[in-house]
């Protein structure tokens, strides 16, 4: 018997309604009182095209792919075609026997197959012309039979997604959903290992990456946010445009990604905290305007997740291929900052704390994240909004007398001061007039090709840097501290380590963890004593070159002994071949 | 912020100009800054954008807010600092290249928002500061450093695109007619909507064409004739067949004034950017629920 | 490069589509291999460039030598196939986000330029592949995943600005009107210049106010009116201003082919791209002399 | 006395005709057997702000800016108050004296002060509204009477270049220049060491950075260029635009950088040879079509000409800051190619060279230079194009039959080659039918998603730099092998870093240079071994933040001795600088 550890396929069409019945089913699992984690695979596509949504579920909080699917709804046979060779043995498959006929192809003896005549039952019992539609409530009541689920949860759940579509239709699903049960009930014997038990309900969130960063950067008084729809960071924007106008705020759809940035510089000159987000494509495009951004000293923030590349590569997968990007694109030396949360709910507080760094530094903030972290859904405790602080750092609202300059010129915007970050008066504050410039400038703004003044004002921006290091958000050690094999990585795979070091310590091979969360300016000093006694360095990452394996020698200033561990098919990461990564070389 | 109004146009001066002797942005540069003080705005309630080019070098000598913003770009900044702060007198100054070329996108995107800036194109047929290369402006066999043997490109029209594109005000002044390019700004800055002006000024060291001399027989002022500026399609009429280059108001949509920051603030009094954005004063715990 | 003609339209078959059934793209797909078949074009003969969106996956569709490129850029590149190879047919196949969007500068420039191309927008006002959002020729009010309460913005018309650029051939049609759509096309296609067709494309999964009913009831059929698409105001007078939608051939310039290959190729007839390269057979010695 | 090695500084106004004036001295010292560089040290601007043009010259090749200007010609006060101080002891000022007084605030003692009354002699003599602009011509008749210049020769030179606009401006500026010439026999007695004496006439080339690279593209078969202006790239688009059409080309001034670059694609896939060129903000635009030409694999040449950043910075000055952008700018995995010419001659050879590794390889490849091998001018012996080949690699540009796929779908232009680099067909060949894509595809170019073939795929373009490693120019080696004192560096630098070691040498201090002419791939194996030795390299970049240096670990895997030698004031380095900072770790 395999109790609360379980991993449910719903293989179908892109447009066929797996993905809302996926949906259900993970409110079903964390009304349950149990940990959730879903992983949408989708294709670039409407409607069609094979897709599948899998959602986790343990009595522990859980943020990776398990190594197989446990269970597969495979609404098709192509799905079936597809995924059932990655069930493991005592895995299920809820087939559907409409056509009269076995699956075909499919010769597993050692996994349990309920066959259920879904699309029969639906055009039988339910009428209308897309009745069909319905077959996936009726996988769900099967389903829910089998691991004696409360249906009565279930229908909480359905009542919730589809009230607002009209009493007829929450109650064709209701039907739906008893028809599968009965079926189950009637026909099927249980012979399966996985059950599921109810637990106390905990106060949680199940939330999706995107609306957690999106919600971080409102909580932390984002009033302007510009975009153009992109995956994986289109649900930033829409998320954004339902809630900004309630605070106050502004979502503005642009015509391309580089007004978009642009928009967000104005709107930061203007005064207000502004934000972007988008996918390596369009990062591409606000390349231009990062620059300005150290140059002008405006905040920006942009929220960078990547998606599978190069160009349009695979748009709708995972890949963390952008990363030399981020850290080196754009010409000229100037200061920035990129953070990379390693969960949904860090997606939350970094986000809110690159406003903070982007304001009080005046510089670009890059938080760099991945399809997997923005469109996959977990269970997580509420937020603490406690921990939210909003530091607009040197920014001036109020009228300026003292500090007008002497010669009855401009404000001293660019003030050379120690710190590097001058004063910032917004437009319409008496004393305060400056230029604000891209170009090469004096204190006031004003255009200058003066050599010392330039070389005043190069050092200037950059010792930002500087002032700023103690404030950024410093490597996680994760594990034992004293184990000299040691994971390396950011972002989304860092679920998957955590998974792999429990297994990896089952199996007696201790390792630890540095979860990198600021990427630049690099922590070359905590991070380099973090892995100062490792006898190997397993870098993690999803992409073809191992970019940040590569880049080691550089951030770190040394080179130490690593092997790189990558994956770039456009699938997540499993605990699985991490595991196997670090017993080869332990 | 208003404040008690004795401005004379020396306040809104700032950086000695570096443009050419003779260079139509002189006066591009005297006339905004008279209709500045003829509309009795102080320098703090301006916020003046550009871009990069000779034209956009404006900002380093017309004193107030201003932001040199990279080429082509200083249509949305523009915007955005309206949204922001709707109090504020945004106006966006940059040249044909920048404005037409690179920037053509943003143009008729922002026309169609309808934000409540003013736009000046310094056009001057050329890319003047990187040393004269021919702009969407200029005409077809114009000779320069990129058309040996004359351009092969047929040029744009920016008024017509501006009026195909939706624009409530359209105009085009001549940077010479320094009584007509006042009245002009002021009227379109005093317009409640996006308001386009493309502005003749020469470029007398790589334009040796479109002269002062070339203008002055080849415009039409319309203020001189019995134009009404309140039909689009006659405007466009206009633009696209006369064969002086009409000079003036071209059009004003005179419907109620429908700006897109009145349509996303609700309350255009209260600018976000006064905020005050500590969380404390701000009720985000309930959106939790959302996710329950 | 000219062959025997006994193609069919199934030889323009490539892969399935994978467009949701019902999608107004498929009548794009089958009306432009008709137009193709009826001008007697091979596979080998046409270039079809397309940008990022459900309509640009029709490069996966069409068979022909194709080119699926980035979001918005279809058009340049498309200019300098033709520009390389003017024996090629290219057509751009884009949808009203990637050619009036990110692509609207573009869209402007190359119509000033007039490369014979044909772009045929599949206009569904949205952007479907991003999962229905707003997009530039959706209507004030629209609701969609980034207008929850209605889009705040007003379309803009892709024709009405082509006209205003300075198009040679503007038309409309619509996806569900095959014989229609086929005549256009290949209308557009025969055009010597550029050529620009705004295709009335149904999203029926993410656009519910634009349906196939709402068009039959909101457009024109010009084939049916007494109209002479010849005169440039006339034509923007009608997309402007009219109730319904017009579809046909809104504007085609009748005066002698100019396209801007005939221009800077001088001889059309020996394309640069079938030019050995080998430097022994060119003179390159003697612009050293120019250094001396 | 001091025997032809010489720089003279015109210090003047932008558009007050010192240019013209400093390219006719050019040609004269060439004309006199001698090598020359020139550099333009201008503002960004037109008209009025001041601008020096200094001409070095010498009997052997030279390529950098000497330590100090030896005379300078002042043609307003302003010049002799911004550059009086650089010169060296017994250097020389002449200077307008026509207002009748002295140099104000010029207190040298220890230079050669000739004043000459330059408006005076052209206002009384010339006539005409613009007689002043003859003041430059003027004192090129002074200078020629001291340094003993034949007067006919310039006037050779004065006729080759106004020629075109009229025999009476050519008369004018005879007039000028005898009348200078006349006042100094008359008046100045020379008191300077500087002297030129005639050498034997070589056969050589005075030619502009951005001409040579122009020249190179067009001899290698360039048919298409598109560009969009932008300094110091602008000469590049002018020099083809009116070369191009001559050898059947076209040159498209673009509406912005993303067409530019994104035509050039569209004529390389329909089988032109193409390339763009531009500067920083340019190049930041471009950065999505990169990674289009590495997923589509169509060749495509950018030239990078690097000026002062960040944003738009200082336009019209050197710098050398764009490294990390174009090692590393655009999202996903994909293989490109970075070059780098050191001087001038390479400009050409390697834009050759490009322009065949990018048609061979099926790639993006930038060549990365700098404002000051792009805008200034030397003296190199003539091309030797027998050394130019073209080499378009797998193109098809004949009917293809065998080569059709069997299932009678499309040719597999993607085919998954054991060298990554599969034949391509251009459109209009029989049986050539496919789909470029920048999406990942199958081997005739359909999209797919499949994790086998994206994984097949991805291994498949990378190889391809494996593949091309061995063509790609390697390091090269100047000065003392044996030398354990070494610069590192690329670009500009090289020129300075020559005479540098020369100066060492003479001081005892034998050094070697390693000049990187590959970026990317990294010859990391070549230039590792010409380091092994090392005792300090010394790594000299025009760049605030030392970005060679800094990536240095991280290229060749190792970390060793470095010190970073830079500058980033927008001037050229000089070989003293050099040698200094080499004095300090000999
Ligand atoms: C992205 C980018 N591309 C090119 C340039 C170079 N550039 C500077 S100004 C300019 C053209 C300016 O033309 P216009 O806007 O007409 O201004 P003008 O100088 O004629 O007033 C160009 C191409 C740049 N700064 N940035
Ligand atoms: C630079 C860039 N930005 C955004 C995207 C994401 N994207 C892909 S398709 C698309 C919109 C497509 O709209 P449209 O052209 O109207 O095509 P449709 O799907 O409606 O046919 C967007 C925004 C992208 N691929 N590249
Ligand atoms: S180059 Fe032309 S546009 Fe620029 S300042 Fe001079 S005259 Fe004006
Ligand atoms: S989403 Fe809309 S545009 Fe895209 S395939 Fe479906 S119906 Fe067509
Ligand atoms: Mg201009
Ligand atoms: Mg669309």
């Amino acid at each position: 018997m395999i109790t609360n550890d379980l991993a449910v396929m719903i293989g179908g069409r892109a447009g066929d309604g797996s993905l809302v019945t996926g949906e259900i089913l993970a409110k079903v699992f964390r009304d349950m009182g149990l940990e959730v984690f879903t992983i949408r695979d989708f294709p670039s596509n409407i409607r069609g095209l094979p897709t599948s949504y899998t959602i986790r579920t343990k009595d522990r909080s859980i943020m990776a792919r398990k190594d197989h699917p446990d269970i597969l709804l495979a609404i098709d046979e192509e799905a079936l075609r597809l995924h059932g060779d990655e069930l493991p043995p005592d895995g299920v498959v809820i087939y559907d026997s409409s056509s009269g006929e076995g699956p075909p192809d499919f010769e597993r003896e050692d996994v349990h197959v309920y066959q259920v005549p879904l699309k029969s039952i639906t055009v039988d019992n339910l009428g209308g012309a897309r009745a069909e539609i319905f077959k996936n409530v009726v996988s769900l009541g099967v389903l829910a039979h089998l691991l004696s689920v409360d249906v009565a949860i279930i229908k909480e759940a359905i009542e919730k997604e589809f009230s607002r579509k009209g009493e007829e239709i929450v109650q064709k699903n209701f039907q739906a959903l008893d028809l599968g049960a009965q079926y189950a009930d009637e026909n099927l014997a249980k012979t399966d290992p996985y059950v599921l038990e109810r637990r106390d309900k905990q106060d949680s969130l199940l939330i999706l990456g995107d609306d957690a960063i999106a919600y971080g950067a409102l909580a932390a008084g984002l009033r302007f946010y510009a975009g153009y729809p992109i995956t994986p960071a289109t649900e930033i924007l829409e998320w954004l445009a339902a809630h900004m106008p309630e605070y106050n705020g502004v979502v503005v759809q642009a015509e391309d990604e580089i007004s978009a940035v642009t928009m967000c510089l104005g709107a930061s000159y203007a005064g207000l905290r502004s934000m972007t987000g988008t996918s390596g494509p369009g990062a591409d495009l606000m390349v231009e305007a990062i620059s300005m951004s150290g140059m002008a000293e405006l905040p920006l923030v942009i929220i960078h997740g990547q998606r599978g590349g190069p160009s349009t590569g695979l748009p709708t997968k995972v890949e963390q291929a952008d990363l030399k990007h981020v850290l080196f694109a754009s010409h000229g030396d100037f200061p920035r900052i990129v953070l990379a949360p390693g969960t949904i709910e860090e997606g939350f507080y970094l986000t809110a704390k690159a406003l903070n760094l982007a304001e009080r530094f005046q510089l670009p903030v890059i938080v760099l994240t991945d399809q997997a972290l923005c469109q996959n859904k977990q269970t997580i405790p509420p937020f603490d909004l406690s921990q939210i602080e909003v530091d607009r750092g040197k920014l001036l609202n109020d009228p300026i007398e003292a500090l007008q300059s002497p010669n009855g010129g401009n404000f001293h915007r660019y003030a050379l001061v120690e710190d590097g970050v001058s004063p910032r008066p917004i437009p319409s504050i008496p004393g305060g007039l400056h230029e604000a410039s891209s170009i090469e400038h004096d204190e006031m703004g004003y255009t200058t090709e003066d050599p010392e003044l330039r070389k005043a004002m190069m050092a200037k921006r950059m010792r930002k840097l500087e002032t700023a290091r103690p404030e950024l958000p410093g490597p996680v050690l994760h594990g034992d501290p004293s184990a000299d094999l040691v994971f390396l990585s950011f972002g989304y795979p860092t679920g998957a380590i955590w998974e792999a070091m429990e297994r990896l310590k089952e199996d007696g091979i201790p390792t630890k963890y540095v979860q990198l969360r600021t990427l630049w300016p690099f922590p070359a000093e905590e991070v380099g004593d973090l892995l100062a006694d490792a006898r190997e360095i397993l870098v993690v990452e999803h992409n073809y070159s191992g970019q940040l394996a590569a880049l080691l020698p550089t951030l770190l200033g040394k080179v130490l002994p690593t092997t790189s561990v990558t994956r770039y098919d456009g699938l997540l990461m499993t605990p699985g071949e991490i595991v196997a990564a670090a017993k080869e070389v332990a | 912020m208003a404040q008690a109004y004795d401005l004379t146009i020396k306040e809104f001066n700032a950086c000695e100009e570096t443009w050419c002797p003779g260079c139509g942005d002189f006066g591009v540069n005297g006339a905004l800054k008279r209709a500045m003080v003829n509309l009795e705005l102080s320098p703090e309630q301006i916020v003046l954008v550009t871009g990069i080019g000779c034209s956009s070098k404006i900002s380093d000598y017309f004193k107030s807010y201003t932001f040199h913003t990279i080429h082509g770009r200083p249509l949305p900044v523009a915007s955005a600092i309206k949204i922001a702060n709707p109090d504020l007198n945004v106006i966006v100054a940059t040249g044909d290249g920048d404005g037409y070329a690179i920037g053509m996108g943003h143009f008729i995107h922002a026309i169609r928002r309808n934000v409540n800036i003013t736009m000046i194109v310094m056009n001057n047929q050329v890319y003047g500061l990187t040393k004269g290369q021919f702009s969407p402006t200029a005409a077809r066999g114009f000779e320069s450093g990129t058309s040996p043997d004359g351009s092969e490109e047929d040029p744009i029209d920016g008024p017509a695109l501006a009026l195909a594109a939706g624009a409530s005000f359209v105009a085009r002044s001549f940077s010479a007619d320094m009584k007509g390019s006042i009245a002009t700004f002021e009227a379109a800055i005093r317009h409640r909507g996006f308001s386009v002006v493309d502005d003749l000024s020469p470029c007398v060291t790589f334009n040796k064409v479109n002269t002062y001399a070339w203008f002055r027989q080849n415009i039409r002022k319309l203020e001189e004739e019995d134009y009404e500026p309140t039909d689009r399609t006659r405007a466009l009429e206009l633009v696209l067949n006369s064969e002086k280059i009409p000079v003036g108001i071209l059009y004003q949509d005179d419907s109620p004034p429908d700006t897109y920051e009145e349509r996303v603030l609700k309350d255009l009094t209260k600018a976000p950017v006064w905020e005050n954005l500590d969380p404390k004063g701000w009720e985000y715990a309930r959106i939790m629920d959302e996710f329950r």
